[in-house]
């Protein structure tokens, strides 16, 4: 639908244009969910400083593919109108931005379901990998069981 | 033939990130590709070793039964952790 | 929490300016999840045009009151860093925001729940009624009974 | 005496946006004041018949069953439709 939005890239991204974005124009959206992913300076029961640096790896190609492929799937299980999807690749530090959803709808039930599918699958089936420099060098990060328990949650389409 | 391409950790670890395979008759799946790589010993043994080894054929996300031919371009990778 | 916003206003609100306060120096929120509502141009079942401008009428010390309980009662019910919740009153047209609801966490499960539960009872808790000017006159919008079912859901601790 | 709050459509039926009502004894609750209120007639009778009325003691939605007592803010409006 014209205002949907796929796009990955290193620059930092305005989270008011995008979700103004998410309903310009479209008089009949009364609802937009949106998520905003940072870097965190620590890890699960680590300190501050922990996560000093972050770099962001994909597959050029197959993630547009991928993020596509999901955003229809959230097209297919929701009446929703617009959904902007950008994720931040290369070099990051604590407190930047990584990752934006937006999911604009006629009503909120509907644009919170689609927007927190859509992270959840970009999270298992989307193709990013994130090392972290920490105090003992760098690490790439271990994907988290609850993110597959997370994805899972939705049933049925998945892979 | 048929383009491999590594990601991340597993791309570190066999020091490339991509290459082009001419396989044997008896690589049908992404599974055997796996194998016969792996079979070729350091540091491509990594590719059998690795925990929870991830695939893609033509840049879809697809379990190791899933079939290869030539001309398919086949990606490994461990687990995705974007977001 | 200090970043902690309600705010009962005539004004616009920045949901950029409001998205970034929820995380400034605040190195350890991983995630951000919002809600934005807005003034559609017709009713359910209806056409463009059907609501031509909106009203919005509360019941001042009172509507703070209940904002705030139910962000307490949201920190009660999961591990949230910041909430800031502004609601617009006074004269609206289509297209113009109504109301920002945005919860910072460590991860997005907890900014997700939170930010929806919030939405879900400020829609039956806190004291604001919309009223419409449509071709047919001024109308006071009628409750939705979606909008105390998707508030039961939660369970417990209503009222 | 307590002081009463009208909102909305009621509100607007009954032409004022508050009054201090200075009850019999018998009303000791919100139901009763609610009762008290409408017996007056037009138009509070519009208190009476009003579809799903909600009411806030003290600023804090309550029940009909909810006590009232001297010094109480009271207030009475149909279903919130904010957000």
């Amino acid at each position: 639908m014209t205002g949907d939005l796929i796009d990955i890239r290193e620059a930092d991204f305005d989270v008011g244009a995008e979700t103004a974005a998410l309903t310009a124009g479209d008089p009949a959206a009364g609802a937009v969910a949106t998520f905003v992913g940072l870097v965190r300076d620590r890890n699960d029961g680590g300190g501050p400083g922990g996560v000093a640096a972050m770099s962001l790896e994909h597959y050029p190609g197959m993630t547009e593919k991928a993020l596509a492929g999901i955003v229809e799937e959230a097209r297919g299980r929701w009446d929703i109108r617009r959904v902007r999807v950008i994720h931040r690749v290369g070099d990051l530090s604590p407190g930047d931005r990584i990752v934006y959803v937006g999911v604009s709808s006629a009503h909120r039930g509907e644009a919170f379901a689609a927007c927190e599918f859509v992270m959840d699958y970009l999270k298992t089936r989307a193709p990013f990998w994130k090392k972290e420099q920490t105090p003992d060098g760098a690490r790439w990060v271990d994907a988290r069981e609850s993110d597959d328990q997370a994805a899972e949650r939705w049933g049925g389409g998945g892979r | 033939m048929i383009q491999v391409r590594y990601f991340a950790s597993l791309r570190e670890a066999l020091g490339r990130s991509s290459e082009s395979v001419d396989p044997p008759p008896s690589v049908t799946t992404v599974a055997s590709l796996r194998d016969h790589l792996a079979a070729r010993g350091e540091p491509w043994n990594a590719l059998g070793t690795a925990r929870n080894l991830r695939a893609a054929v033509n840049q879809d996300m697809v379990g190791m039964e899933a079939p290869v031919a030539a001309g398919d371009e086949v990606a490994f990778f461990p687990p995705v952790t974007g977001g």
